[in-house]
This record gives C-alpha cells, structure tokens and sequence, in this order.
C-alpha cells in the first residue's frame, strides 16, 4: 500500500489503482468532515430551528402543504412551496395586492367552526398559533382553540425563557401531555419578554424589527382554515373516532385530548402542530 | 401494556404492529440469527472443516450468496444514481428502503467473506500488501470503500428517528449529510460499478477455467461489463420485489404505483440490454474463447441433469428475456402480480448467473482423467447462510418500524383514509 | 472547568486520530500476523543439526538399506539407500507415535508395572498347568531363532502361524513324491497366473517385484492393485479358485508330456479324475467368467516358460482352501516350476539348541498353559479361533504387542513392546527366494520405558543370562566372515540354498479322492459374497492414509469396495460409513465403488480384520457369513 | 551438457515423468508428505479435503491400470494462480522458475485453487495434527503448517535451500543440482527432476513422446510425461487440444 511495506511495485498499475482507492478514501473522508463542519456552524450559528422546519416541511403531506388560497378558494388545488412563509411569496403578494391591505383584512368579532372559537380579532399561524398586537407595541403569542382543547386541563405547555428569539416557523414551545411532546413553531419574528399576563396567550413577544403579518392567516380564511384543519384530523382519526363526524353537526369535545387514545393523540398533535 | 413500550419511537401518522406482534415476527428471525452465529462461531473455532467444502469447490454456498446478495444490493447504488445523478424524483420514495437493502446486502457479504477465509485475521493483508492485478484484491477494496459509503448513507435515514431527531444537532448533521449525499451517490455509483464487474471478473480471468474465462476488453474480461450491467438491470427489480413484499406482509400501502412503474420500466430496458450483450458473449465464448483454449464449448453441458443445457436457456431465456418483455409491456406491467412476477424472474435469473459462475465453474473437470464433481452444503453453511438472511430480515425489519423507510407511507396512509 | 460533552468527544475524537498516527495500531496488525501463525497447539518444528545414518528397513523380508535423517536421536527421514523403498517405508519411523500404540503394560484393563507382569507368567509357568509356547506372529526373524533356543531350555514349543505365504511352496513339496521346493524365484519367470495372491503389493520380498519381466495373470474376485497392474484380471467368484485351477490342469491334460510329470504327482489318479470332470465350460459357469479365458490363460502358462502358479492367498484375508493350494501345486509339478534347492539352514553358535519350529496347527488342541504371542511388527493375522482352540483351561496368554488393537480383547496380559528402529532392527526369511537371511543391527532411536522384546521377554521366563544384544553377537559370530556388515554392530548374512528343507505344511492328499478335490471346488453360495483382502504394511503410519483416505489410489484399511451398481442396489452412497456385520462382531467399514465383480463386496483391513473371519475345518479362514450393511 | 557462464545464472527446474515405469505404489505421495511436514489425514478427511502436495491419480484406460502423479505444474508463461492473490502469497521465483505459496501470507481466500486447472493447490481445512510426539519427527529444514491456508508442491524448497546453503559453503556459483523427495522417493525412478537449461535434459522433455498436461491452456507447465502407451496417452490428453492460432 506504501512504498515502504512489501509488495509495492512503482508501475502504472499500482499508481492508478492506489491513487483511485486514495482518492475515493478522501472525498469520503472530505465530504464526511465538510458536513460535520457545517453542521458544527449551524449548531453554533444557532440555526438548528431553521433546519428542523425544513426537513420538516419536507415530510408533509401535499394534502398539509396545500397553499393558504387553495384552502379558501381562491386558487386551484395548489402547495405551498415557500415553507409556509409567505413574506416573500408573489403569489401571495399579488392576491393581497399589498401588506396594508393585508393588515387591514383582519377585523374584529368571533367566528367558530364546527364549535371551536376562531376569534376575528388575531392572527393565525398553521401550526396553531396565534398573534394579537397588544395597546402597548408588544405582540401576544398564544394556541389557538383547537390547540387548548387537544391539550386540554392536563397538557402543559413549556415556554421559552424571556430573551429567548423566535422565529417564525421554527419551534419555539413544547406541549406535553400524557408522555407525548410536540414541538409548537413560532408564528412570530421577535423576543420573548415573558409570561403573558391574560390567561389565554402564553408568552409576550417584542416584535423584531422587520414585523410582517402577511404569513398569517387572518379573517374568513382562518376560519376556511380551522375547517379544513378540522377535517383532516377527523380523517386522520376516523378509524378510531367511530361514526360521528362533524359534518353531521358533530362539534369538537372541549377535552379533545381526553377522548383520544395515547395514540390517536400522538398522530392529532403531530398533525394539529405540524410536528412529523 | 408491551404493545406500547416503543410507541415513542415510532414516527408519527404511520401504522405499525403492536410490539408484542412485531417481537412474534423478530423471534423466529432471532433464533436463526443464533444458530448461524453457532455455525459461524464453530467455523471460526475450529476451521472451515465444518463446512463441506474442498478442494475442487473451494467457494461454495457462501460465494455464491456474496455474489447474489451483492447483485441484488446493487438496487441501492443504481437507485441512488437514478435518484440523485439523473433526477429521476419518484424514487425518492424507496431511496431509504434501498439504501438500507444495500447496506443488508454487502454488509452480509463481509461477513460472510470473514468467515469463508481461512485467516480472516490476515484480512488487512489485502489493503496493506495488494496485489492489483487481482480481481480479488479490487472486490476487497471497493466492497469495503461501498461498505463505508452505505454506512455513512444509511446514518441520516437512522438520525431521522423520531427520538434522535428530537436532539437538534443529530437532526443538523443529518440535513448536512444529506445535501452532499449526491457525493456518495457518485462514489458509491463508481465503486459499486467496479465492484459488480471485479466480481465478474474474479471469474472471467481465470485462464485455467475455460468454462468461465472470456476474452477482454481493456484489462478486463467481458464478464467485468456483464455482472455490472445485470446488476443495475435487476437492482431495481429488487427494490420493486422488496417493496412489493413489505406491503404485503406489512398489509399497507408504502409506495406509489408510479414507483414500481418506474422501476419496472427501467429493470425492463436494462435487462433487455444484458440479454442482449450475454448472447453475443455466449456466442463469442462457444465459437471462439473456449475452442481456443482446447475446450470444446459442448463439452461442458455433456454432464446433463444439474448442468446440462437447460441451465443456459433458463438463465438467458426463461428468466432474462421473458420478464424483460413482460417489464417493457406497459400493460403487463400495470399489473402488479405481473410485474413482481417478472422482477422476481430477473433477480432469480441473475442468481443462476452468478450459481453458474461459481457453482458451475468448479464442479467440471479441467484434467481429462477427472470427473464431475458435486457438492451439498454442510448445515453449518446453511446456517451461517441463515444468520445472514436473518440478519437481513431483523435490520430491515427494525428499520422498517422505527426509520422512514418509505416517505410516502404517511400520505398513503391519509389518502386512504381520506377514502 | 467544567468538562461537557464536547470536550470529552474531541478527546476521544483526538486519541482516536493520534492513536492512527501512533506506531500502536500497526503493531497490532503485525503482531496478529504473526499470532496466526503460532497458535499454542501448532507443533513446534525440531531444530538441530541433520545427521544421517545407514540402516535397512526391517520391516518386511526385503530388508531394504536406508538413509535414515536424524536430529537430536530423532529419525525424521527415512529414504533408499541405493535400491527402493515401498511407501510404507517413508513414514516407517512414524511407527514410535502411532495412535494404537501400546505404551503401558496392562492386564485387562488395567494398567500394571512390566516387572509384576513377568513374575507373575514366570508363576505361571512353574506351575505348569500345561506347556509353554510362543506364537511368533513374524517368524524366520532372528528373534525367531532366540524365542526357539528359550523354548528348548523351557521345554517349551515354537509356534509359527499358518503359512499363508509360501502356501504353494509347501503344498508343492507335500505333493511330490521327492521333496523340492518351488521355483518362486520371480525373477526368472515368464508368466504367472496368481490366484488371490497379492504378488504386486507387499507380497514376500515386495522389492523383487518392482520390475517384472513375466506375463500375469490374476484370478481375484475384485480388481486388487494386483488384479489393477496384471496383464489380465480373471475376476473369478470367491471360492471358485480350485474349479478355475483344475479347469487350467484339464486343457493340459491331452498333451503328451503331462502323463511323465503326472506320475511325481502324490495321488495323481484323484487328481486326473478330478480335471477331467472339470472341463473349462464347467469350470466358468461356476467362476462366472468365459471359457475362453480358462483356456487362453491355460495356453499362456504354457506358451511362457518357466512359468509359475501361486495361490498363496492374502495376508490379511487368509490362505486359500487347502484344495485350491494343492491344485495349484500340481499344476507347478506339471510345469516342472519346481526343482530349485531348499532353504539353508542358518549359522548357528554350537551350542545353541533350537526348539522345533511347530505350525500353530500342529499343535494339540487344548495343550497349551501359557502362550506368549508375540506381534513384532510387522505380525501376520490369525483369527482368534485357531489360537483358543489350542489353550488349556486356565490358560494364561500375555501378547508382548506394539499395538492396542489386535489382541487387547483376548489376551490376560498386554506387554508393550519396542518397535522398528527402537528394537534391534530385525528382518524375517523372504518366501519368495529360496535363500536364508538374518539382518540384524542394533536400535536407533531411544526405546519407551517399560517396554520389551517378546524374545527379551521369552529370556527372562527361561532364565537366559545373556542379553538379546549378546545373543545376536553370538549369532554374528556364528556368520563369521560371510556376514556383510549394517551400520556399525548390525550385520547382514544370507546364503543360497543349500542343505535341508523346514518342516511343510500338512498338506495330505494321497487319501484324496476327486470327490474332495470336486467338493472344494463349488463357488461362495452367499450373494453379495463377502471377501477380505488386506496391505500388511497399511499400519506403519497414519500418513499411509494418504493414499486411500486423501486419495483413491488404493483401498486402506476399514473399507469395503463395491461395484458402483451394487452400491447402488444396497442403497449406499460412495463414502458413507457401513457396518461390516460377522458372527464375531461388528467393523466399521467406508463403502467405496470400485471395478470389481458386481456380486462381491471386498472388505480391506489391517491385521485385525483376521478376526473378524471365520476358520474353516481346512486350515482357510474366510468372512463368508458376514454381510455389508448400512448403518 | 549444460552451457556454465553468464547466461546461466538462473534455473528452470522441471520434471520428467515416465508414466510406463509408474507402477502406483505411492511412495512419492508418502515421501512427499513426510519432507514436507504435511500432517497425516484427519479421521474425516476424504480425497476432496485432503492435503497432499502430489497426487498420484489412477486412469481408467481400460487394460491394464496406469498411475499418473500430478503436483503444482510450477507453470511459466502465464502463471494462473499467481496473478489472482490479493496479497501476493504466491511469488514466482525467475531464478528457479518455481511458483512459492507462501502461507505466511495466506489469508485463505482460495482463489488460486479455483484459478489452478490442475487442482494441485490443496488447502487446510484443518488444524495440522499430528499423533501424540509425532511432531518430534517433523523436518527441521521446513516449517509446520498452518491452518486455514493453501498449499502446494514447491519443488522440495528446503531441499533447494539446503542445496543452495552447501554449494555456498563449497564455493559454488550458479544453479544447483538437487533430488525432491518424490523423485527420490520413486522406486521404479518414473520420476526425474532436472534443469531446462540443461540442454541434455531439455532435449529429453522435448522428446516427441513428452507431452504436458493441458498444454492447450497456455499455462507453461514444467512437468513433462511421456508413455509410450497409446491408450495412456489418450487418457491424458485435453478434452480438445486444439493448438492455438
């Protein structure tokens, strides 16, 4: 293998053939090392949310990647291909015409679907967020209604501590319940200031800088949303929830966690919260 | 209770048996496992004595299953190069379960090889003292080198486990690993290539064997380029049979029709091509190769019963051309029976190939005043034969259960449910 | 400092790099080579300077001169010196480490110390509960000649085997009117029909055969290496020898010149009546080979003189009918193939007195109070029931033996004894030239504690003062002058025949009448007929198994050989174990197809295989009750 | 007579085998054996596991039988076990023309034996044993062997060493002259060893009745038979023996 071991010979056969096996050795060796490095900086850079969403979106279904217009209508059978980010989407852009209209869009009130509340008055993140802008600046980040009642009394959400940065679509909370855990993306740019004092939203948000609402839901299409939502969690544990479906006037239990079998929450949470 | 024990390890939105049954299924797989380790243990204790080879086979069973398995694990390199080199995106869909199909084959392989040496202790003599222009010494060398590269293949598809995943640096590297993956999809292309032909070369240059020496091109034989072309022709069939086989005996959907029409598509022109070029090798070795050598080509099938003629119009024919025509119909071929059917035809015909070259080769007499020669493998053999099946079955089976080995199972899964 | 995780991996990551850059690895890799070369149990190779050393090989009457190797009193090399060896001879001084050597003396089972095994025959003898006798398993060594001068001063008796070498020799001699031995000097014949006579394979002084200059013809049941290198191969029924022998006399009777040679013929007119009604038809049917053949091998003897009939029978599988014997021996009278002069009698110090030297027949049945048998190497089989037939009640047998196989079984008292080049090397008389020889020299290499040569052993029952060493000196003295000299004490006499002849066989066919000879003459009824055939040197050393366990060049002990259609009809397959079933136990025998009579199973053996037969009423023994089958 | 000068520093050791003098008897295989420390079969061991350096095979000629002794041809032209081991145990020795299996480098993969057309590679299936003290009898002049490895005929190498270490010792130069056990060992001397360069000896292999076997492989071998029996010449002959070209 070396000039110095015995058996070497210095000819063209031993140069090729141990230059080739050399060679290969080192793209190997290299290419394994490159990405170890890579991933060194990524940790380092604090950049594993961005990646977790990535891979994540990834493993989505076409049926759970579908665009925020093709869930209301407004587009033919369309997925997202922008990770569920659309500030910089022309798609988007162009049927909101801009973001102000977008910021104007959302209203006030209290719409429901199949008996889970979709207040009018916030912004929705498909993972089950919400955001409400809050007198003083500060931005509200709390789970949406159908979140609240898969969790239900027993599930505990862990919050990041105050100085902690979101980002939006990275995970930034942990909901647990009865040994299951899923990962709850941002919605939000910002900084968690901490706690939220009301009851209903769980953390406190200094908004970054460069704030933008047009990735959230808002209005009527929330609420096409939350159906849509609530369909295919219904599909998904049609096999175990039995006939009554919400179609037929059924309405979501208050204590949906409870209802459901450890499995059939494990899937409902992978599925409400996007955690594959 | 146990039914549930590893249920956090499962991803989510796919389906699988509850523990206890999967433990009914692993548990025959394990005792096999145990008793070809025995086997393998006795071979390596006492000597290969306990085998029933000798001196006229001096490759048996355990050969031949190296060059099959390894045949048939070409489905990982071919698919990784169908994949990622010329885009062909649906294969996304069995990349993982080829990949880890690949890493069953050749690791089994090396395994296997260990213990069918006499010293397996000397093995590194290959690496430190090669003699290049042995056939053998380029099989050690790009089967170890593929080794490594299934290896480091298969750690995103095993980070990917919902647990490990769960920890943000495992889940960083494997993002990483997977974005260069195109590398190792070409170095395994390259030496998965040089692999499948050193292995038809090992045979192809032995001189003293006119039954399996062919005539070269470039410094290898023409086998070099057949066992490369047979491999890529019935990798993906393999994948398609393997995949085939998981849903059956899963009872779910894990991949796309368009999947197995691919696969099939692609086995089927590829395998109409080897056909091709083995009967123009064939013809050339009748008329020419082995004449020349003193070698009257119908004197090797004069033994008749398990060598007589039958044997090369069962691997060309029946089990060459016809599943290729029957993968080249796309009428055929939308049936599912049928097109499992031929895959497994391709793949049983490339292990008559490789029975042929091994087997064959060594049981005809080189010396006038010799004789056929036959040989049945010893229990330790088919028990060390057993440990790598097993092994096999265990490592695919727990991937299978705790690895996303089909992308595309978790859609199916809604799609059906949907309906 | 805190240590986290990171800092213990990048020191494991580290060492690992440092470690490869490390002589440590590497010197891991050497040295596993080098421990798969020596492994604790791969014998270490002796070391030391080569010395060589000349010597004859005694095993067999050729007494070949050798080229022995040896390192630190070690023979590790055994190659001809100027003549040829036969296989045997290479791996002779492998004959120390046997497997189935005798290392301790025993009674039954039971180890005892040499000394109390002594005193307590010597007891035995005082006691007198019937005659002392030893049975020389190898006779005409000069140990033979010790054993018979210690039996004088005992008052004991000589006992040698039945002869199955020589067989026709005797019978020759019994048949004439006038004795004369047989020409069986092969060198100087044109043709020879043999029947079952291992002439190419070991047989009397095998060195004589190696280039042949005469036509042969082999009667065999099976195709022995003999049947193999004969110009033609008669592959006759078993039993069927004397009817083929006859048949052979019956074309030679029209011919004029036979009436003068018939009339030396002992009871000639039996013996007429007898080829008469054996013509060559009757004689095939009852062989189940052509007529044809009888008759052209008939012409052959005749066409090719000096010609020669043997019928010796085989060492292991025992001597033929004595019918078939004294057939044979006519037909030599007819030819007029005997003539030469007798044996010599041997130099011999005046003082000596030699017991008779008795076949082990011509002993009285139930005489014998203590029997010394003594199994030199190489010994001959004799089946067990000539020997018990001859022992009193309360006999005392004590087997002064180099082996644990052939007498374990039957004998009180097991005496390990010195084997070749530890014991004074020693050959026997050839049978096949009518010449007398004593090669003696003394032991090469260190013999084992405890052991003793049966003629050491037969010296201390009768109280001889001098050492083997000493008798041997006084033999070489009696030699004088004629004696050629063997390495430095050895010694190496032999004389052309002159002078008186030994006692023959009893072979007595003047009361016959043709009936007897046409009764003996009917074929083996059994069907598959069992047959056992034998290679005496085929223990010497476990590498002769080279040669029929690693290879097919010839059959070894423990296998049976079979024609491929009878294996067939059997059920077996080549190479499997079968048991060869006999009223006297059970073999383990491996089946090997071969070219042989499709209604004969030939079975091979070692010397134990004697006891496996059966003794018939005339002297043959033959495993005619034993069968083949699979186990 | 051989030509001594510059030209013939090396030597091509060959053998002369006189197939109508072989009569069977095996002593080379026995001789063989013991010179080379080969231990003696394993209760189990059958002609297809066994280890024998030389084999004398018997052929079917339909009279008389005839023996044939086949060992490592030590072919030249194109060697075909030595170009397939990975690890270059089988060395080709130009002063010599003797094919060496080293077993010290022997890994065991056994593809010299599938390269080798005349099965004269045998390997070690099992560990060598020898009886009980047996081994005090082994060869000093070559080493035991080793399990797991494969053997074969190296022309007696220890007794070329031995040779070769006496002409030192004597100040001789040039190729030695020495007997392998075999052709010591043959009592009908079938066997005769000798030197290519050797014109006298030369001449006899080139004889019209010597012949080779499988010489239509192209293998170069350099053992000779010859016969003069017709019917053992046609059992020794290839199966085509079409000449090349």
């Amino acid at each position: 293998m070396f000039p110095w071991v015995y058996g070497f010979e210095w000819n063209a056969g031993y140069l090729i053939f141990l230059g080739v096996f050399f060679t290969v050795a080192l793209v190997v060796a290299g290419t394994v090392l490159a990405a170890l490095w890579r991933s060194f900086r990524t940790v380092r850079k604090k950049q594993e949310g961005r990646v977790y969403w990535h891979t994540a979106f990834e493993e989505l279904t076409p049926e759970e990647r579908r665009c925020r217009h093709a869930i209301t209508g407004e587009l033919p059978e369309r997925c997202c291909d922008r990770e569920f980010d659309c500030r910089g989407c022309r798609i988007h852009a162009r049927l909101l015409y801009s973001d102000e209209a977008a910021a104007h869009a959302a209203g006030s009130g209290q719409a429901e679907a199949c008996g889970v509340a979709v207040p009018l008055d916030r912004y929705y993140h498909r993972g089950h967020t919400w955001v409400r802008e809050a007198e003083d600046g500060t931005l509200l980040v709390g789970l949406d209604d159908l979140g609240r009642r898969l969790l239900g009394a027993d599930g505990t959400v862990e919050t990041p501590p105050a100085g902690a940065e979101l980002r939006v679509n990275e995970p930034a909370f942990v909901a647990r319940r009865n040994g299951v855990e899923a990962r709850i993306l941002s919605p939000v740019d910002g900084t968690v200031l901490g706690p939220a004092s009301d009851g209903e939203a769980l953390v406190r948000v200094r908004p970054a800088e460069d704030f933008r609402t047009t990735h959230l839901l808002r209005g009527g299409e929330a609420v096409a949303w939350m159906r849509h939502e609530l369909d295919r969690l219904q599909v998904a544990l049609a096999a175990s929830c039995g006939a009554a479906s919400l179609a037929d006037g059924g309405a979501v239990a208050e204590d949906l966690g409870r209802r459901l079998t450890a499995r059939e929450f494990d899937t409902a949470c992978g599925l409400a919260f996007l955690d594959v | 209770m146990v039914d549930r024990i590893d249920e956090a390890w499962i991803a989510r939105g796919v389906r699988r048996a509850p523990f206890s049954r999967f433990l009914l299924w692993a548990a025959p797989w394990a005792a096999l496992l145990l008793l070809g380790a025995y086997a393998i243990f006795l071979c390596l204790r006492d000597g290969l004595f306990h085998t029933n080879m000798d001196n006229r086979y001096v490759f048996g069973l355990w050969i031949f299953l190296d060059l099959t398995v390894i045949a048939l694990g070409a489905g990982a390199f071919f698919t990784g190069f169908l994949l990622y080199v010329l885009r062909k995106t649906e294969l996304k869909a069995v990349i993982n379960s080829a990949v880890v199909i690949g890493l069953v084959c050749y690791s089994g392989a090396v395994l296997i090889l260990a213990v069918d040496v006499g010293q397996p202790l000397r093995a590194w003599f290959t690496f430190y003292h090669p003699n290049v222009h042995s056939m053998l010494t380029e099989v050690t060398f790009c089967i170890t080198c593929y080794l490594t590269v299934l290896l480091i293949e298969y750690v995103p598809v095993f980070l990917k486990n919902r647990r490990l995943k769960w920890k943000p640096s495992m889940l960083v590297f494997e993002y990483h690993l997977h974005k260069v993956m195109v590398v190792f999809a070409l170095i395994g292309t390259l030496l998965s290539f040089f692999h499948q032909g050193s292995l038809g070369g090992l045979f192809g240059v032995l001189r003293g064997r006119p039954f399996a020496f062919r005539e070269g091109l470039l410094i290898w034989p023409s086998t070099f380029f057949l066992f490369v072309l047979s491999a890529m022709a019935v990798g993906p069939s393999f994948v398609a049979l393997t995949t085939g086989l998981a849903e059956k005996i899963t009872g779910r959907r894990l991949v796309k029709n368009e999947v197995y029409q691919t696969l099939g598509r692609i086995s089927g022109k590829l395998l109409l091509a080897y056909v091709f070029f083995k009967c123009l090798d064939t013809l050339l070795w009748i008329n020419q190769t082995a004449p020349e050598r003193g070698f009257p080509a119908h004197r090797f099938y004069e033994y008749g019963g398990a060598f007589g003629t039958w044997i090369l119009f069962a691997e060309i024919a029946l089990l060459g051309l016809v599943p290729a025509l029957i993968l080249l119909k796309p009428e055929w071929r939308a049936r599912r029976g049928l097109l499992l059917g031929a895959a497994a035809m391709a793949c049983l015909g490339v292990t008559l190939n490789r029975f042929v070259f091994t087997i064959q080769t060594l049981a005809l007499p080189t010396m006038p005043f010799d004789r056929l020669l036959l040989y049945w493998p010893s229990w330790q053999e088919f028990a060390a034969f057993g440990f790598v099946v097993a092994y096999g079955m265990l490592v695919y089976s727990f991937s299978y259960r705790y690895l996303t080995l089909f992308p595309q199972e978790r859609e199916l899964a809604m799609t059906e449910a949907r309906r | 400092m805190k240590i986290d995780r990171r800092d213990v991996l990048s020191l494991a990551g580290g060492a690992a790099a440092g470690l490869a850059v490390s002589p440590l690895p590497w010197r891991l890799l050497g040295d596993t080579a080098i421990w798969s070369q020596n492994w604790h149990w791969m014998p270490r190779v002796p070391r030391g300077a080569i010395e060589e050393r000349e010597a004859r090989c005694t095993l067999c009457p050729s007494a070949c001169p050798v080229k022995l190797r040896m390192t630190n009193g070690i023979v590790h090399g055994v190659a001809p010196n100027g003549g040829a060896l036969c296989p045997a001879g290479f791996a002779a001084h492998h004959l120390a480490w046997h497997p189935l050597r005798l290392r301790e003396c025993r009674r039954k089972d039971q180890a005892v110390p040499l000394e109390e095994a002594l005193s307590s025959l010597r007891a035995a003898v005082a006691q007198r509960r019937g005659a002392v006798a030893v049975l020389d398993l190898a006779p005409g060594r000069a140990s033979s000649l010790l054993h018979r001068r210690h039996m004088a001063a005992l008052g004991g008796a000589y006992l040698m085997p039945p002869r199955i070498e020589g067989g026709t020799a005797h019978a020759v001699e019994a048949l004439l009117e006038k004795r004369r031995a047989l020409a069986a000097d092969l060198a100087s014949v044109k043709a020879v029909l043999s029947v079952s006579t291992p002439l190419l394979d070991g047989w009397a002084a095998p060195s004589s055969a190696v280039e042949r200059g005469f036509r042969l013809i082999q009667a065999e049941p099976h195709r022995s290496r003999t049947a193999g290198l004969a110009d033609e191969w008669l592959p006759v029924k078993p039993g069927s020898e004397t009817a083929l022998l006859l048949a052979v006399g019956h074309c030679w009777l029209k011919r004029p010149e036979m009436a003068q040679q018939l009339e030396r013929l002992k009871g000639a007119e039996a013996w007429r009546q007898a080829a008469e009604a054996m013509p060559p038809q009757r004689a095939a049917e009852l062989a189940g080979i052509e007529a044809a053949r009888i008759e052209a091998a008939a012409a052959d003897l005749l066409g090719h003189r000096p010609s020669l009939v043997l019928a010796d029978g085989d060492p292991v599988g025992g001597p033929l009918s004595r019918e078939a014997r004294a057939a044979a021996a006519a037909l030599n009278i007819l030819l007029g193939a005997e003539g030469f002069r007798p044996v010599p009698p041997l130099p011999l110090p005046k003082d000596w007195t030699l017991a008779e030297a008795q076949s082990l027949e011509e002993a009285g049945d139930g005489s014998i109070g203590v029997l010394i048998i003594d199994e030199p190497w190489p010994g001959v089989s004799v089946p067990w029931q000539l020997v018990e037939k001859k022992l009193a009640r309360g006999a005392v047998v004590a087997a002064v033996t180099w082996n644990r196989a052939q007498f374990a079984r039957h004998a009180e008292w097991l005496i390990p004894a010195p084997v070749w080049l530890e014991a004074p090397l020693d050959a026997a008389q050839p049978h096949d030239a009518p010449r007398a020889q004593i090669a003696v020299a003394p032991a090469v290499m260190a013999r084992p504690k405890d052991t003793i040569s049966a003629a050491e052993a037969t010296a201390r029952l009768a109280g001889v003062e001098m050492t083997a060493a000493d008798e041997f000196a006084a033999l070489a003295q009696a030699a004088g002058s004629e004696a050629a000299q063997i390495g430095d004490n050895g010694f190496y006499w032999s004389s052309e025949a002159k002078g008186a002849a030994p006692a023959a066989a009893r072979i007595a066919p003047e009361q016959w009448t043709a009936e007897t000879w046409l009764r003996a003459a009917a074929p083996s009824a059994a069907s598959p007929a069992v047959v056992a055939f034998g290679w005496r040197q085929a223990a010497v050393s476990p590498m002769l198994g080279k040669l029929w366990q690693e290879s097919e060049l010839r059959e070894g002990p423990q296998q049976a050989v079979l024609h491929p259609d009878l294996l067939r009809r059997q059920g077996m397959e080549e190479g499997v174990l079968a048991r060869l079933m006999s009223p006297r136990g059970a073999w383990p025998v491996r089946v090997r197809a071969a070219e042989t009579r499709p209604d004969v199973i030939a079975v091979c053996g070692g010397p134990s295989l004697a006891l496996a037969c059966e003794v018939r009423p005339d002297g043959a023994w033959t495993l005619g009750e034993a069968k083949v089958v699979k186990s | 007579m051989r030509k001594l000068g510059a030209e013939n520093k090396t030597a091509r050791y060959a053998m002369l085998i006189d197939l109508d003098r072989c009569n069977g008897c095996g002593a080379c295989m026995v001789a063989c054996a013991v010179e080379n420390n080969v231990p003696p079969p394993q209760p189990s061991a059958t002609p297809r596991t066994g280890l024998n350096w030389l084999r004398v095979f018997r052929l079917n000629t339909g009279g008389r039988d005839a023996f044939i002794p086949v060992m490592c041809m030590q072919c030249g032209d194109e060697t075909p076990c030595q170009s397939v081991c990975p690890q270059k145990a089988v060395e080709f020795d130009p002063a010599t023309g003797i094919v060496g299996q080293i077993p010290e480098r022997c890994l065991g993969c056994r593809y010299c034996m599938a390269a080798c057309p005349y099965q004269a590679r045998v390997f070690n299936w099992w560990d060598p044993q020898w009886p009980a003290g047996m081994e005090q009898a082994l060869n000093p002049r070559v080493s035991a062997r080793q399990r797991g490895t494969v053997e074969k005929c190296n022309f007696c190498h220890g007794r070329w060493q031995a040779a070769l270490e006496k002409a030192a010792q004597d100040g001789e130069s040039g190729p030695v002259r020495y007997t392998p056990a075999c052709a010591e060992a043959c009592p009908a001397q079938a066997i005769r060893f000798g030197d290519l360069n050797d014109e006298e000896f030369a001449a006899e292999c080139r004889d019209s009745g010597a012949f080779r076997l499988l010489e239509s492989l192209g293998t170069g071998p350099k053992v000779f038979y010859r016969t003069s029996r017709a019917e053992v010449r046609e059992a020794t002959r290839g199966f085509g023996e079409v000449k090349r070209g």
